[in-house]
């Protein structure tokens, strides 16, 4: 005779469900996973929340659902080669990414002076477009978070015409990869600044409709005043830059403070909050958008015309009639395409202004084409470094927005 | 049959009666009404949203509700392992009853043939109607507290505040309505309305408190605490899937069309439109289903402001919507009585 | 069968009353216990609005009195469910229990 | 309506006794939601009592805020079921037998009373005389009891304040 | 040579044909009610957002109503690189929803790993799941993810699902 024996498969949820219980705090208290698949968590950010009924009494960030070795892919490439990993940190943003990336790659070169004028141009617009890019984004998912889900769309919408405009500068809608070392891959296409600045129009008539919509919406502001203050003496102890900074009361922007490409030719505010909370965040990025079209306007007026790239051949790849034609230059094509760039011996560190904040590559070179190593300093990682401080306190409604309102990426945060 | 039918007393004539006509109207226009209000709200978001919304289920996405509810019908039924099952199972089902039921008493007309065109006309009928709409917060409380799982018990928790805080408002809110009519019979309010008085104009902060609660009291934005979809992902339907979330899904549009019809009755005059000499009770059937027709269009006037609000509001915190409900409404709709108690007084008093 | 009359319903009050007091007396789980404790004001309740519908017209006495018992019942019920939860509630944070075999001492 | 009588009566002892012993389940939440049977049954039969007013407060107060309240408090509490081993099997009977001779004391009291004799059923079911008598005749007890339910929600949010200071002054 | 035919009633043809319109009613509900499910890991995730918005307004095929929750969803859009640390998050969302259900893998880090040859990232996410439709692009344009979408009806048109549920007794 032989015995049955009843095996009681449960569900892996269940069974987890049984595990989160053995580390559930003892009495009122309630243990809350938020991500990493959540929609307020904007991709994979993983909050364990402690909560005592709706307040949160203890919050514990866990980062690293998005990480994919960024750092460890580089030291294996080329300086060139690596650009379009750069496009993937802050995918919110990709044209900033490629030129910081640029810039620092440049300044480990020791190039930085010898860039044309019309390049540097090019790349502020780069810059500021994506800067714009990034923070409709930012708006309508803070907006959409808050439960405005129309704001979301809106704002895409414009996002749409950038992605036309880039689309027609670099070929690509998203994962731009447009510069390159000691340039650019092409120049300005005909007649794409005055589209840009008729884009420029109309998006400054959005801005106004998403205010309409958002600003002085008293829900909104319910939601978002007084939530998530972060104090100025926080916000510099935990690192923070770009507009979390900012929304601080601290008067620190990259481009002012330590200015680099031509950022001290324009002539833009920077502005600052003065609670530091949700809501002042989110005024930061309306603000910081129209300054960014006051940027964009100043640069369609003054770009002059001439070359786009370094003249170095061992920098730049050379124009493919001189490679057919002359040695010199077939030689430098072969050396750049199979060895890259040769880097001095030598460390550098470079941190320009992006979207979400202090964009930093601390490039170490040995020598040769390839870094040794080469990190990413990412300003969502370092923002989101607050959370546990900032969340405890605040109800369950509250994180969503105070998440919304950091405008976080976490392809750069967890690279 | 009708030897069976006739020797029954009128009571039990008239509880038959009722059934029958619940289940007409149920079967005939709600549910129809209920699918195609989601397809009127997923249109419209898009006409807000600036796009073009579903549009190739059949002729201008017609057929959109037809393929969603059948997909419904014809996917797993799944029920967690952990759940409560018996709750799990129950929730749903409560949570579209009280809906339904709530239309039993709304008078949708003024008379269909011989028949009065309400299915129950009681005495009692607002109070009636408060008593079921208190009902539908079993639903989401079971759902949320059967589905043990963090989310949907968070859900459960707020609704189960939410939902009595604001039926408190809301039953304030009306006090006064009926204070002026001198009724609860839901036809009596519409008989004082017949001359163009709507108790629209007579009592809009009445009205305004009903509307907001009436927002909250279904769980629409900006009072979806429950269902908070960037915070608590689904609410407490996130563990429901296949026929039984759809349920959920159908139960809320159901409480939205019987709230609006509730507004309509007790704040527009319900099937009267007076300035167009539309207010006498019809004698043909023609008439009387033109009336039923002015009750739904004016029905529809609501349904499209729950699914606009929806669309351009963000949502409130639970903690401010309490603070609303009991700090501002509450306090707002007793005063409200308290003035209409002093004009009457001043008025028809001794 | 006869008519149903006062006692039908008085008979059912009696008996739901004590389904109720034996809640009380055998259930350990305090919010049952002040479940059954709610079934047993139910039964007054019924009881009272029989009588009310039962009461021959007498001169001084109206037919709704009955039901106006009850409707103070009903309202010192709900007083008395908020108060008596807030109760369980408070206990429960202290004890983390609500067994009230667990529940002997006087004191918290 | 005798039917009805029956059918609403048989249904209220049923759930009744489903909130106070159910074979099935120890779950509180099963006792509330039997207990919600009772509240909506028992409505019945004030309806068939021609007291349409108190059927509706009954659901409206009873199933609409009462039992809710108990849910949300046994749901805040993550109350467990209780367990079957440790039911008194002695004390349990003992309380069922004093119960069900009270019951039997009860009954055959109502029973020899011949209360039904002398009843007349009246019709008043009317709303608003039991309204003009509330505020005539039993205008201060109305008034007691408003007081008494602002007592009690006094006292409920100083009971469910969260001791902050309470160690210390103990 | 004799061709043989076959007169008269041929029950397994019959059910064929009656399987067949059954299938064709229950998958034309299916397929016009595609309730996505996004997975938006990474740069994906934004042009899946662009594929719901006015611009390409998913909405058009009934698949804007993004569900959060795994049970109310009919299909996975897997949007990004799945790394080792999410791909068991992943796969428990995946056994989390209810059949039917389908995937798509969306741009190239989930169809194969794409650029992300490193220690930390999953290579493809048919390691995991079956994935149904495979959309190119690093990210896809949102027309891609369009086209994946109605690839992903048409395969459903062609499920034999009356013949899974319904197998005939008599043959």
């Amino acid at each position: 005779m032989s015995t049955t024996q009843e095996i009681e498969i449960r569900d892996t949820a269940a069974k987890v469900a049984a595990a989160d219980e053995l580390t559930d705090v003892k009495g009122e208290k309630m243990v809350l996973n938020m991500g990493p698949s959540h929609p307020a968590t904007h991709g994979v950010l993983r909050l364990r929340l402690e909560m005592d009924g709706e307040i949160i009494t203890k919050a514990e960030p866990d980062v690293g659902y998005l990480h994919r070795g960024d750092e460890k892919i580089a030291e294996n490439m080329t300086y060139n080669q690596f650009l379009p990993y750069t496009d993937r940190l802050d995918y919110l943003a990709p044209l900033a990414n490629n030129v910081h990336y640029v810039l620092a790659v440049e300044k480990l070169l020791g190039i930085t002076d010898d860039l044309p004028e019309r390049c540097q141009y090019i790349r502020t617009i780069c810059c500021e477009l994506a800067r714009v890019s990034a923070h409709l984004l930012g708006l309508g998912a803070f907006a959409m978070d808050t439960g405005a889900f129309t704001v979301f769309l809106h704002t895409f919408t414009e996002r749409e015409k950038i992605y036309y405009l880039i689309e027609a500068l670099t070929g690509a809608r998203f994962t731009t990869s447009y510069t390159r070392v000691g340039g650019l891959s092409r120049d300005l296409p005909e007649g794409w600044l005055d589209e840009l600045s008729k884009f420029l129009d109309e998006v400054e008539i959005n801005f106004d409709e998403t205010e309409t919509l958002l600003t002085r919406n008293p829900i909104f502001l319910e939601r978002t005043q007084d939530v998530g203050i972060i104090t100025r003496e926080e916000a510099i102890d935990f690192g923070l830059s770009g507009p979390n900074l900012r929304g601080s009361g601290v008067e620190h922007d990259v481009r002012k403070a330590q200015p680099y490409m031509i950022y001290d030719r324009f002539d833009f505010d920077v502005p600052v909050g003065t609670t530091g909370d949700c809501y002042d965040r989110y005024a930061i990025r309306i603000l910081e958008m129209r300054e960014s079209v006051k940027i964009l306007r100043q640069c369609i007026a003054d770009i002059p015309g001439g070359p786009i790239n370094v003249d170095d051949g061992k920098i730049v790849l050379p124009p493919k009639e001189k490679v057919m034609t002359n040695m010199e230059e077939l030689i430098h094509q072969f050396m750049l395409v199979t060895q890259g760039q040769d880097a001095p011996v030598g460390e550098i560190y470079f941190g320009a202004e992006n979207p979400k904040g202090e964009l930093g590559f601390y490039i170490h070179s040995l020598g040769g084409g390839t870094p040794h190593r080469l990190k990413i300093r990412a300003p969502s990682f370092v923002n989101l470094s607050i959370l546990s401080q900032l969340l405890p306190g605040h109800m369950i409604a509250d994180v969503v927005a105070i998440l919304g309102s950091l405008d976080f990426v976490m392809g750069e945060c967890d690279r | 049959m009708t030897d069976w039918f006739t020797s029954l007393t009128p009571n039990e004539q008239f509880a038959i009666f009722s059934l029958l006509k619940i289940m007409i109207a149920v079967f005939t226009v709600v549910l129809p009404m209920v699918a195609y209000s989601v397809v009127a709200e997923r249109r419209i978001s898009a006409l807000i949203q600036d796009r073009i919304g579903p549009n190739r289920v059949g002729p201008f996405g017609l057929l959109q509700p037809a393929a969603d509810g059948l997909k419904f019908i014809l996917k797993e039924d799944f029920t967690p392992a952990y759940a409560r099952k018996v709750y799990f199972w129950l929730a749903p089902a409560v949570a579209m009853v009280p809906a339904l039921l709530t239309l039993a008493v709304i008078p949708f007309g003024s008379q269909l043939g011989s028949q009065k065109a309400v299915i129950a006309d009681l005495n009692v009928g607002i109070l009636f109607t408060f008593g079921i709409v208190s009902l539908s917060v079993y639903g989401i409380v079971l759902a949320g507290y059967a589905s043990n799982s963090k989310y949907p018990f968070l859900g459960g928790i707020r609704s189960s505040a939410q939902m009595i805080s604001y039926e408190i408002a809301m039953g304030l809110s009306v006090v006064p309505v009926f204070m002026l009519v001198g009724d609860l019979n839901l036809s009596a309010v519409i008989d004082y309305q017949k001359s163009g008085a709507w108790l629209i104009l007579k009592q809009p902060i009445a009205f305004v408190i009903f509307l907001v609660a009436a927002f909250a009291e279904t769980n629409r934005l900006p009072f979806d605490m429950p269902e908070a979809e960037s915070e608590l992902v689904g609410g407490y339907h996130t563990e429901y899937s296949s026929m039984k979330f759809a349920l959920f899904f159908l139960g809320e549009y159901a409480a939205m069309i019987a709230v609006s019809a509730m507004m309509v009755v007790l704040f527009l005059g319900g099937w009267t439109l007076p300035f167009a000499g539309l207010n006498e009770t019809a004698t043909s059937l023609g008439m009387g289903l033109l009336q039923v027709g002015i009750f739904i269009g004016k029905l529809l006037l609501f349904m499209g402001l729950f699914i606009w609000v929806r669309w351009m509001l963000p949502r409130f915190r639970y903690d401010q919507l309490m603070d609303i409900g009991w700090k501002r409404f509450v306090p707002l709709a007793i005063a409200n009585i308290v003035v209409t108690a002093i004009y009457l007084y001043l008025t028809h008093g001794k | 069968m006869t008519g149903v009359g006062l006692e039908h319903y008085l008979v059912v009050s009696a008996v739901l009353f004590c389904l109720g007091l034996l809640g009380v007396v055998i259930r350990r789980n305090l919010i049952v216990m002040y479940m059954s404790l709610e079934l047993m004001l139910n039964a007054a309740t019924l009881a009272l609005v029989a009588f009310s519908h039962f009461q021959p017209p007498t001169p001084n006495g109206s037919p709704f009195d009955g039901q106006i018992m009850v409707f103070f019942i009903i309202t010192v019920a709900a007083a008395e469910v908020a108060v008596g939860l807030a109760l369980i509630v408070a206990l429960y944070r202290k004890r983390q229990t609500i067994d009230v075999a667990d529940l002997t001492s006087m004191k918290l | 309506m005798e039917i009805l009588f029956y059918i609403f009566s048989t249904l209220t002892l049923l759930c009744g006794a489903l909130v106070v012993f159910n074979p099935f389940s120890r779950n509180p939440v099963t006792s509330a939601m039997f207990l919600v049977l009772t509240i909506i049954c028992m409505s019945g039969l004030f309806v068939l009592l021609k007291a349409f007013f108190l059927a509706a407060v009954q659901i409206l107060v009873y199933a609409g805020a009462v039992i809710v309240l108990f849910l949300f408090v046994i749901m805040l509490l993550n109350i467990k079921e209780e367990e079957r081993q440790r039911f008194r099997k002695f004390g349990t009977f003992l309380g069922a037998a004093a119960v069900a001779g009270l019951a039997w004391i009860l009954v055959t009291t109502v029973m020899n009373s011949r209360a039904g004799e002398r009843s007349v059923a009246n019709n008043a079911g009317e709303t608003k005389p039991l309204g003009e008598l509330l505020f005539t005749n039993y205008v201060l007890p109305f008034e007691i009891v408003s007081l008494l339910l602002l007592v009690a929600m006094v006292g409920c949010i100083l009971l469910s304040k969260t001791p902050e200071t309470e160690e210390e002054t103990e | 040579m004799t061709q043989k035919t076959e007169i008269g009633y041929n029950s397994k043809v019959e059910g064929e044909v009656i399987h067949t319109t059954v299938d064709a009613a229950v998958n034309w509900f299916r397929k016009n009610s595609m309730w996505p499910m996004p997975m938006g890991l990474a740069c994906c995730g934004i042009e899946l957002m662009a594929a719901g918005c006015s611009r390409f307004d998913i909405s058009r095929f009934g698949s804007e109503v993004m569900r959060f929750s795994p049970r109310q969803s009919d299909v996975m859009i897997v949007a990004g690189t799945v790394t080792y640390k999410m791909a068991t998050a992943v796969k428990r969302i995946y056994d989390q929803m209810v059949e039917p259900k389908w995937v798509i893998a969306m741009g190239a880090c989930a169809s194969s790993g794409g650029m992300y040859r490193s220690y930390a990232v999953l290579q493809g996410v048919d390691q995991i799941l079956p994935v149904d439709v495979y959309i190119a692009g690093c990210p896809p344009r949102p027309e891609a993810v369009l086209e994946g979408l109605m690839k992903l009806q048409s395969k459903v048109a062609k499920e034999p699902w009356a013949k899974q549920h319904f197998k005939p007794t008599a043959q």
